[in-house]
C-alpha cells in the first residue's frame, strides 16, 4: 500500500530487511515505534502514581510484607527468556527459515503464558490474604500498574497467536515479516517495562 | 533528519542497509543480550538481598542497572540502530523518555513537598 | 442486578423534555430525508465507510460545528442564569451540569476536532501526498472521536450529565460525592475520543516524516504542516497521560480503588497533577494548529513570504518543549512549596518569549506586503490583538504570588477565553473561510462573512473584557448565582448581552453556509486566493487521489514558486503519461468497531458489565478480522484518471 | 522602520496610555477587592500585579501600534506597489531584538516573583506573636477552630488586626480554596493534607471571604464574613464566646461534617479533640 507510488506494484526492495521492504511496511514500523514512545509515557504516569502512593498503606500490608522473592524473580526470568526467544524468532525470520522461526515463536508464547499464569496466581494469593485493590492506596496503585503490564502481555499473546496462524498460512512474506517484527518490538518493550516494575515495585519494596 | 524525500525508493538509494547484519548464522547478539540481562537482573537482586549498601545507594544503583537493561533490550533485541530512512523513531523515543522522566521526577517533587507551604 | 440509578435512567425536567423532543424530531427528520431521497446507500458508501482524508476532515468539521452549537447553547444558558443576581432560571445542580458540559465539549469535542478536521483536509495536500500514512486508522480515529462525543452527549438525556467541572477534580468527582452515571459518561466518553486522538497524532507524524512530495525538505514545508508536526508530537506524549488519569478515576469509581479518594491513603492532588500534565500540552495542541493557519492566511493575503520562517519553526519547537514543564501553574495555590512554584512560574513566563517572536513575525509578514482584507484575513488579523491580550494576562497569571489572587476567578476565565476563542476559534474560522473552496468547490460569501466577523468579534469583547474586572472584584468561576450589592450585577448583564451577540454572529455563519451552497462563487481554477502551498495546485475539491502526478518540489512556497518564482521553468516539465494510482479500500469496519466501543463503554457507564464485556469482545473481533484481511487496496485506472482530470478541465 | 513614530513620541504615547489604564483600574471604586489590599500579604501581591501589568502593557502597546501601522500602511490600495517586496523573508537584527527584549522583561518579572514567593511562606509582620486558626471546608460550610483560644465558629471568622494569622487548611469534603481577596490570595483545602497560609489585616473592618474552587451544589453559597478587630476587642469577643456559647459535642461535629448542606452562622465555646481534622491527616496508618 504505497500510496505515493505511481508504480504498478508495490515495490519490494531487496536491499533492506524484509519487514522494511514495502513502503507500507516501513511506515507501519515507524508508526509502531512512535506508539511505543507514547506507551512509555503511559507507563511513566502509572509509575509516578505508584511512587507517590507506595507508602500510603493505611494500616494494610506493606510492600515488604507482601512481596515474595522467589515468585517475582521467577516471573522476571520467564519474561526475560521469552524476550530472548522472541529475538531468536526474528533472527530466524531474517535468515528466511520458517520452521525454526515458528518454533521460537511458539516458545515465546508459552513463556508469556507462564508469566501471565504466575501473575494471576500472585494476585489471587494477595486477594486471598485480604490485600485487594480496595484495601489501600498503595495496593490500588500496585494492582493497576502491574495489572496494566499484565494486560499488555495478555494482548501480546493473543496477537502472537493470530500471527502464528498467518505465518503457517502464508509463510515469511514482506507482510507477515513486518507484522512479526512489529509484534516482537512490542514484546521486547514489555520486557523492558517489566524490568522497571521489577526494580521500582518489587526490589524497592523489599529494600525499604 | 534526512534532507531528501524518502518516499520513493526508485528515486534513489535513500534506504541505506546494513547487509552484514543479515548474513549472520549464529545469534551472537541475542545471546550476549540474554546473558547481560540475566547478569544485570541478578546484580540488582543481590544488591537488595545483601543489604550491604545504604538505602539510597541501593535504590540509585538498581535504577541504573534497570536503565542498562533497557539499553540491552533496545540495542541488542529491538534493532533500534538499524536505520531505514531518518532516525525519527530514535528521536521520538528520546523525547518520550524526556517526558517520562519529567512526569515521574516532577510528580515526586511536587507531591512530596506540598505540606511545606508555611514556615 | 440492576444498578440503583436504573430507576432514573431518563433524566426529567422541562428543558430536558424539550431536548428529548428536539433530538427525536431531528433524528426522524434525518432518517426521513435520507429515506425519501434514497440516500442511505450513498451515506454508507461515500461517507461512513470512507478512508479519504478529505472526507474524514469534512466529517470532523461537521461534527465539531454541531458540538460548537451545543456548547454555545450551554454558554447561553449560563449567561442567562448569571444576567441578574439571585436568578432562578437554572438551579445549582443544573447549572453545574451545564458548565461542565460547556467546558468539556468546547475543548475536546469542538476545538480539537475542528483543528484535526482542518489538518485532515489541508495537510496531506500541502505536502503533495495522496493520503495520510494510515487511512484506515484515520477512519478509526474519526469514528472513535465521534462515538466518544455521542456517548458524552447521551448523558444529557439518559442518566444525567456530569457536574464536577471539565477538570473533574477528585474527590468531588469520586464515588462518594458523585455517585450517579454522569461522571462515568465523562470518563468513558473522553477515553474513547482520546484513543482516536492519539492515533491521529501518530498518523500525522508518520505522514509528514515519510510522505512528503519528492524534493520537499522539512524546512520547505508550509507552516501549517509544521504546526501539525509539532502538535502531533504533543498529542502523542500528552494523551497517554489523560488516558491514565481517566482510567485511574474510573477504577476508583467502578472498582473501589483509592488512588484519588479521601480515605485509605488516596491523594486527590494526584488527579490534579496528572490532569494538568496532560492539560497544559493540550492547551498548545489546540493553539499551535491555529498558529499554523494564521501563518498561511497572513502570508497568502499579504502576498508575501512568511517573515522569519526558521524562527517560526524554532519557536514552535521551544513552545512544545516548555509545554511539558509548566503544568503546576494551574495549581500554584495547592501549596507545593516556594521552590516548586518558583520553578514553574519562571518556566511559564519563558513561553512568552517564543510566543512573542511569533507575534512579531506575523506582524512583519505584512510589512511591505499588499494586504487583502478577505473574511479569512479578518479572522486571522483579529487573532493577533486578541491573543496578545490573552497572552499578556497569561504572563500575569504566571506570577505565582499574584496568581493566588486570580486563581479560579473570572480573571482566569477571561484570560483563557481570550486565548481559546481569540486564538483557537478565530484561527478555525480563518481556516474555514480559507479552505472552504478547497473542501467544497465554492467560496463562502464575503459580505455575510464580514457580518459574521464583526458581530462576533465585537460581542466577544463585550462578553469577556468585563470578566477581567469581575475576577478582581472577587467573583469566582462556577458560581451558579450571586447576591446583589457586590458591584457585579451590571458587568454580568453586559456580559450576557455580549453572549447573545456572539450567538447572532454565529447565525450569520450558518446563513452564510446555506446561502453560499446555492449562490456561492464557484472556484473553477483550484486556486481560490492566489495561494502559496501545494493544496492550491490541484482542483477544488481535490480528486480522490489528490494529484494526478505527484508534484516535485524545489523549495518553500512551492505553488507560488511554480506560478511566479525563480524555479518556474523547473516546474514546467512535460507531463508524463498517467499511471495507475494505488489507493486504500473503503471499509465499514472503523465505523462498526467504534460503534462496538460505544456500546461497550455505555454498558460500563451503567456498570452493566455484560454489555461492556461483550462490546469489548466485539472490538477485538473487529481487530482480528482486520489482521487477517490482506485485500486492502486497489488501483485507480489510467482511464478513470483521464476522465476525472478532463472533467476538471485539466487535460 | 524609520517612517514609523519616532522612539520618543512612541514612548510618550505608551506612557500616556499606560497611566490612563492604571488609573482606570485602580480608581474604579472600592469594590475591586484585589486592587484594595488591606493587609501586608495582599499588598505584596498587589505590587506584583501592578508591576506585571505595567510590563505587559508596555509590550501590548508596542504590538498594537506596530499592528495598526502595518494594516494601514500596507493595505491593498493604489500606490502600495512601490513598497511591495514579495521576497522579503526576514531580518536577523529585528528578530534578535524581539527575542532579547521579552527575555529582559521576563527577567524583570521573574526576580520579584521568586522573591515574593519565598517571602509569603514567612509570617508577614514579625513584630507580633502570630496566632493559628485551623480552617476546614466541608460540604458546604466553613469551620474555623482557634486552637489557642479553643473556640470554634462556623461560616464567620474573627481575627485581631495587626497580628499575622497562620491558617492551617484542610477539607473533609470536596476540595475548595480559602480566599479573602482584601487580605491576600487563596490556597487549597484538601482532604488528607494540611496546607498553610499566612494572612494579616492591617486595619479593622469586615472583609468578604469565599471558597473559590468548585465543590458541588452549595458552592456558590460558601461565603463568609471576616471581622478584623483590635486585639483588645478580639480578646473581649473570645471571653464573651467562652461565657455565652455552648460547647461543641462530638455528635454535633460529626453532623456538621456528614450532613451535606448549608449551615447558619454558629459559635461554640469549645470543641472536642476528636473534631480537629488537621490532627488526623496521616496517610500511612488507618485509623
Amino acid at each position: 500500500m504505497a500510496y505515493q507510488l505511481d508504480a504498478h506494484h508495490a515495490p519490494v526492495d531487496s536491499s533492506v530487511p524484509l519487514e522494511y521492504a514495502t513502503e507500507d511496511g516501513s511506515l507501519k514500523i515507524l508508526g509502531f515505534w512512535i506508539f511505543l514512545a507514547a506507551d512509555v509515557v503511559l507507563f511513566s504516569c502509572l509509575f509516578a502514581t505508584y511512587i507517590v502512593l507506595q507508602h500510603n498503606t493505611y494500616g494494610g500490608p506493606t510492600a515488604q510484607q507482601l512481596f515474595d522473592v522467589p515468585g517475582f524473580v521467577t516471573e522476571t526470568l520467564l519474561l526475560l527468556t521469552s524476550s530472548f526467544t522472541c529475538g531468536l524468532a526474528i533472527f530466524e525470520m531474517h535468515r528466511n527459515r520458517l520452521q525454526p522461526m515458528i518454533g521460537w515463536w511458539i516458545v515465546t508464547i508459552l513463556l508469556g503464558m507462564g508469566f501471565v499464569g504466575m501473575e494471576i496466581s500472585e494476585f489471587a494469593k494477595y486477594v486471598g490474604e485480604g490485600a485487594n485493590i480496595t484495601r489501600s492506596a498503595f495496593l490500588s496503585a500496585f494492582f493497576i500498574l502491574v495489572g496494566t503490564h499484565g494486560t499488555h502481555v495478555t494482548i501480546g499473546i493473543f496477537w502472537m497467536l493470530g500471527l502464528l496462524v498467518q505465518l503457517l498460512r502464508y509463510g515469511i512474506t514482506a507482510i507477515t515479516a513486518r507484522k512479526a517484527f512489529v509484534a516482537s518490538l512490542y514484546w521486547h518493550f514489555l520486557d523492558a517495562v517489566w524490568i522497571f516494575i521489577f526494580t521500582v515495585v518489587y526490589l524497592t519494596g523489599k529494600v525499604s | 533528519m534526512t534532507t531528501h524525500s524518502d518516499v520513493n525508493p526508485s528515486h534513489g538509494a535513500t534506504l541505506p542497509s546494513d547487509p552484514k547484519a543479515h548474513h549472520e548464522t549464529f545469534p551472537w547478539k541475542h545471546i550476549l543480550g540474554f546473558v547481560l540481562s540475566l547478569v544485570l537482573t541478578f546484580a540488582a537482586l543481590g544488591l537488595v538481598l545483601s543489604a550491604a549498601l545504604p538505602l539510597t545507594a541501593v535504590i540509585v544503583s538498581i535504577v541504573v542497572l534497570a536503565v542498562l537493561q533497557l539499553l540491552v533490550q533496545l540495542l541488542l533485541f529491538m534493532h533500534l540502530t538499524e536505520r531505514h530512512g531518518p532516525a525519527t523513531h530514535v528521536l521520538t523515543l528520546v523525547f518520550g523518555f524526556f517526558v517520562a522522566f519529567t512526569i515521574v521526577a516532577g510528580s515526586a517533587w511536587i507531591m512530596f513537598t506540598f505540606h511545606a507551604t508555611v514556615a | 442486578m440492576l444498578p440503583h440509578y436504573f430507576n432514573h435512567l431518563f433524566v426529567t425536567g422541562t428543558d430536558i423534555y424539550i431536548a428529548d423532543v428536539l433530538i427525536i424530531l431531528t433524528s426522524l427528520g434525518i432518517v426521513g430525508v435520507l429515506t425519501y431521497f434514497k440516500k442511505w446507500k450513498w451515506l454508507w458508501r461515500e461517507w461512513l465507510t470512507t478512508v479519504d482524508h478529505k472526507k474524514i476532515g469534512i466529517m470532523y468539521i461537521i461534527a465539531a460545528t454541531a458540538m460548537f452549537f451545543r456548547g454555545g447553547m450551554d454558554g447561553l444558558m449560563m449567561r442567562t442564569q448569571l444576567a441578574v443576581p439571585n436568578n432562578h432560571f437554572l438551579g445549582a445542580e443544573h447549572y453545574d451540569q451545564v458548565f461542565t458540559t460547556h467546558g468539556t465539549i468546547m475543548i475536546l469535542f469542538m476545538a480539537m476536532p475542528y483543528l484535526i478536521g482542518l489538518i485532515n483536509v489541508a495537510m496531506p495536500l500541502q505536502i503533495g501526498a495522496r493520503d495520510v500514512a494510515f487511512p484506515y486508522l484515520n477512519a478509526i480515529s474519526f469514528w472513535t472521536f465521534f462515538f466518544g462525543a455521542m456517548l458524552f452527549n447521551l448523558s444529557f438525556v439518559i442518566g444525567g450529565s456530569p457536574d464536577a467541572g471539565w477538570t473533574s477534580y477528585a474527590p468531588l468527582a469520586g464515588p462518594t460525592f458523585d455517585p450517579g452515571p454522569g461522571e462515568n459518561y465523562y470518563l468513558f466518553g473522553l477515553n474513547l475520543a482520546g484513543i482516536g486522538t492519539l492515533a491521529s497524532g501518530i498518523n500525522f507524524l508518520v505522514t509528514i516524516i515519510k510522505m512528503r512530495a519528492p524534493g520537499m525538505k522539512l524546512m520547505d514545508m508550509p507552516m501549517f504542516t509544521w504546526s501539525t508536526l509539532i502538535t502531533s508530537i504533543l498529542i502523542i506524549f500528552a494523551f497517554p497521560v489523560l488516558t491514565v488519569a481517566l482510567s485511574l478515576l474510573t477504577f476508583d469509581r467502578l472498582f473501589g480503588s483509592h488512588i484519588f479518594s479521601m480515605t485509605h491513603g488516596g491523594m486527590p492532588m494526584m488527579w490534579v497533577n496528572l490532569f494538568w500534565i496532560w492539560g497544559h500540552p493540550e492547551v498548545y495542541i489546540v493553539i499551535l494548529p491555529a498558529f499554523g493557519i494564521l501563518s498561511e492566511v497572513i502570508s497568502t493575503f499579504s502576498g508575501k513570504k512568511l517573515f522569519g520562517y526558521s524562527a517560526m519553526v524554532g519557536s514552535m519547537v521551544a513552545i512544545a518543549f516548555l509545554s511539558f514543564t509548566v503544568w503546576v501553574h494551574h495549581f500554584f495555590t495547592m501549596g507545593a512549596g516556594p521552590a516548586v512554584n518558583s520553578f514553574f512560574g519562571v518556566s511559564t513566563m519563558l513561553i512568552a518569549i517564543p510566543t512573542g517572536v511569533k507575534v512579531f513575525n506575523w506582524i512583519f509578514t505584512m510589512y511591505r506586503g499588499k494586504i487583502r482584507f478577505t473574511t479569512a484575513m479578518l479572522w486571522a488579523l483579529a487573532f493577533i490583538p486578541t491573543f496578545v491580550v490573552g497572552g499578556m494576562t497569561g504572563v500575569m497569571l504566571a506570577v505565582a504570588p499574584a496568581d493566588y489572587q486570580y486563581h479560579n476567578s473570572y480573571f482566569l476565565i477571561a484570560h483563557f477565553h481570550y486565548t481559546l476563542i481569540g486564538g483557537t476559534v478565530f484561527g478555525v474560522f480563518a481556516g474555514l473561510y480559507y479552505w472552504w473552496p478547497k473542501m467544497f468547490g465554492f467560496k463562502l460569501n464575503e459580505r455575510l462573512g464580514r457580518w459574521n466577523f464583526w458581530t462576533f468579534i465585537i460581542s466577544f469583547n463585550v462578553t469577556f473584557l468585563p470578566m477581567f474586572l469581575l475576577g478582581l472584584m472577587g467573583m469566582t468561576r462556577r458560581m451558579y448565582t450571586y447576591p446583589p450589592g457586590l458591584g457585579w450585577s451590571h458587568l454580568n448583564m453586559i456580559e450576557t448581552v455580549g453572549a447573545f451577540g456572539q450567538a447572532i454572529g454565529m447565525m450569520f455563519l450558518a446563513v452564510n453556509i446555506v446561502w453560499s451552497i446555492k449562490y456561492g462563487e464557484r472556484d473553477v481554477t483550484g486556486d481560490a486566493w492566489d495561494g502559496r502551498a501545494l493544496e492550491w495546485s490541484t482542483t477544488s475539491p481535490a480528486p480522490e487521489y489528490n494529484f494526478a502526478h505527484v508534484p516535485v518540489v524545489y523549495g518553500r512556497d512551492a505553488f507560488w514558486d511554480m506560478k511566479y518564482g525563480k524555479n518556474r521553468e523547473k516546474y514546467q516539465v512535460k507531463a508524463k503519461p498517467y499511471r495507475p494510482i494505488h489507493m486504500p479500500n473503503n471499509s465499514g469496519r472503523p465505523f462498526l468497531m467504534s460503534l462496538a466501543f460505544f456500546i461497550s463503554f455505555w454498558g460500563f457507564v451503567f456498570k452493566w458489565y455484560l454489555v461492556g464485556g461483550l462490546g469489548l469482545a466485539a472490538v477485538f473481533v473487529f481487530m482480528y478480522l482486520r489482521s487477517f484481511e490482506y485485500d486492502t487496496d486497489h488501483y485507480i485506472s489510467v482511464e478513470e484518471i483521464e476522465h476525472t482530470e478532463a472533467a476538471a478541465g485539466r487535460l | 522602520m524609520s517612517r514609523m513614530l519616532s522612539p520618543k513620541k512612541r514612548r510618550g504615547l505608551a506612557f500616556a496610555a499606560l497611566s490612563a489604564s492604571v488609573l482606570l483600574l485602580s480608581g474604579c471604586g472600592s469594590q475591586i477587592a484585589v486592587l484594595h489590599p488591606e493587609g501586608p500579604v495582599a499588598r505584596q501581591e498587589y505590587n506584583l500585579i501592578i508591576w506585571s501589568f505595567i510590563l505587559m502593557a508596555f509590550v501590548g502597546l508596542a504590538v498594537f501600534i506596530l499592528f495598526a501601522y502595518m494594516l494601514i500602511k500596507y493595505r491593498a490600495r493604489p500606490g502600495v506597489e512601490k513598497y511591495y517586496d514579495p521576497n522579503l523573508e526576514g531580518n536577523r537584527k529585528l528578530e534578535v531584538v524581539w527575542t532579547v527584549i521579552p527575555l529582559l522583561i521576563v527577567i524583570a518579572l521573574a526576580i520579584p516573583t521568586v522573591k515574593t514567593t519565598y517571602a509569603l511562606t514567612q509570617p508577614p509582620v514579625q513584630a507580633h506573636d502570630p496566632m493559628e486558626i485551623d480552617v476546614t471546608s466541608a460540604a458546604w460550610k466553613w469551620i474555623f477552630q482557634y486552637p489557642g483560644q479553643h473556640i470554634e465558629t462556623v461560616n464567620y471568622l474573627v481575627i485581631p488586626t495587626g497580628v499575622p494569622v497562620k491558617f492551617i487548611l484542610t477539607s473533609v469534603g470536596p476540595m475548595n480554596t480559602f480566599w479573602i481577596p482584601e487580605l491576600g490570595g487563596m490556597e487549597f483545602t484538601m482532604p488528607g493534607a494540611n496546607l498553610g497560609l499566612w494572612l494579616e489585616a492591617s486595619k479593622s473592618g469586615v472583609y468578604l471571604g469565599r471558597g473559590a474552587n468548585f465543590s458541588g451544589k452549595g458552592f456558590a453559597h460558601m461565603q463568609f464574613n471576616v471581622y478584623a478587630k483590635p486585639q483588645a476587642e478580639f480578646n473581649q469577643w473570645v471571653a464573651q464566646v467562652k461565657a455565652q456559647d455552648p460547647p461543641l459535642t462530638m455528635a454535633q461535629a460529626n453532623q456538621l461534617v456528614n450532613h451535606h448542606g448549608l449551615s447558619p452562622i454558629l459559635t461554640f465555646s469549645s470543641y472536642p479533640a476528636g473534631a480537629v481534622p488537621q490532627n488526623q491527616n496521616t496517610l500511612m496508618s488507618g485509623m
